[in-house]
């Protein structure tokens, strides 16, 4: 497990991504789910800075990652505000263009991208997210848990 | 990220070079937004050399495209998308809103 | 040799592969002559994947030229022109005949 | 030196072609000067066919070559019609366009690109075409005869 704290700014998100594309690489994932690592970690490191932080340069995002052969989890880590994504709406993809609001896209990425997305929130040691993604195997399956 | 603009007979040709995400979709929306400011409502995006976009770069098509098409003067073509960017477009929801061509000679000649 | 014409909003765009010599080049005659009597006047021919033309193919492209001038109703405009085929056009002469753009969504936007 | 006959057709170009190109080769000629011997060889096979046989299926081109390092003679030899090089006159490549005829480019593309042209006629031993290319060096400049 390698561990880094980035500034949270946007020009962070490009070494955030290639961090996580190295990591997802270690964890021998297809070339298609390290894509979509990579998507899921750029929108959830835009989302802290964004709404975490409320701006940039408030906090640095500490991302860290476990790798198991077909499996990758990251974790990152913030001390900006908490928030309870419950009660997030899921946008509604089926909208007509002028409908579209400028919002509410990154949660729905995330989601769909990897495997699972875990927020807890601590007042002691700040919020944690949890993205876990196992490649497909090279019958075009998902590894399973139990490997 | 980089953007060359090219102004053609009927429309204005875009080629875009490199990421858009956060960091760089302000300067995508600036250069877009200048281009309509300027009277110019018919876009050819080639997107061919964009190796990477986040829902960030996404909004700002979304966005030029209900500019362009405000008034039914004009619209943004997308041409060229490699399958990356396709796939974010398709996960966004955002294919119906774009004429999609594979080749950009035939998106700018469809104005 | 393998043609490829698309009809496009303002000019016909005609993808050209393989080598253009006395044995194709009457091939090649014949397609664009089939697209000039149909009407077709403004011709982009994508030179992109030409690997060789000889004199028979270059007269080809000044003969379709000559035409689609006529009575000032179009042209033929060269694209993506290879160097070895920029060459061979020098040669003869014929670089001043045509218009030539390195980019074919250029040349299409020209019309 | 090889030697082989191709039937005097258009399809037979791609062959002979094909046929210099390798002597080329052969001869270590640089990239840009082969492909000039592709067009050179090509314009030569063709006029025989056009203008010796006066048509296709008429006889045969017979190809060889002799190659030195950086030095290639290519020798074509036909039956068909004899014809006097010095009364055909250079083409006019600054004509306007109108006044382009579709005729009178191939001799003129044969002496630009290689270095010598020769005709001969013998009513014993038909039509014979010599042309030499010698390379460009390294540093771009011609391969000396004294090499
Ligand atoms: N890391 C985060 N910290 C605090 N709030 C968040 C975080 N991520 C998402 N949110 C909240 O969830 C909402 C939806 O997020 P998202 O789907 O990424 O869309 P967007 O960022 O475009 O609003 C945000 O508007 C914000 O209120
Ligand atoms: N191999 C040949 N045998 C006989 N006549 C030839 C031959 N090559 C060239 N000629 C004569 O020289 C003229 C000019 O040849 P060329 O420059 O190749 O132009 P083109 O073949 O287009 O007429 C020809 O029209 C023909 O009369």
């Amino acid at each position: 497990m390698r561990s880094i704290a980035f500034p949270g700014r946007f020009s962070s998100l490009s070494e955030i991504r290639e961090f996580y594309v190295q990591a997802a690489t270690e964890a021998a994932l297809d070339e298609e789910s390290i894509c979509e690592v990579e998507l899921a970690v750029d929108e959830a490191a835009a989302n802290i800075i964004d709404h975490a932080y409320q701006g940039e340069g408030k906090g640095d995002i500490e991302c860290s990652y476990i790798v198991e052969p077909g499996r990758l989890e990251v974790i990152m880590r913030d001390h900006g505000k908490p928030f309870d994504p419950e009660k997030v709406k899921s946008p509604n993809i089926k909208n007509d263009l002028r409908r579209r609001k400028s919002r509410g896209l990154g949660l729905h990425f995330m989601k769909t991208l990897m495997d699972s997305v875990e927020f807890s929130f601590s007042s002691k040691n700040g919020n944690e997210l949890r993205m876990v993604k196992t490649g497909k195997g090279p019958s075009g399956q998902e590894h399973n848990q139990q490997e | 990220m980089e953007i060359k603009s090219t102004v053609l007979k009927r429309c204005v040709l875009i080629n875009v070079n490199g990421r858009i995400d956060s960091a760089t979709a302000p300067q995508m929306q600036e250069a877009l937004n200048d281009l309509i400011d300027e009277g110019n409502y018919k876009l050819v995006l080639d997107l061919n050399q964009v190796d990477f976009i986040s829902s960030a770069g996404l909004w700002v098509l979304v966005n030029a495209q209900k500019k362009c098409k405000r008034f039914n003067r004009g619209e943004v073509i997308l041409a060229s998308i490699p399958k990356r960017i396709h796939d974010a477009l398709d996960l966004a929801g955002f294919i119906p809103y774009f004429k999609v061509f594979e080749d950009t000679a035939q998106a700018v000649g469809s104005f």
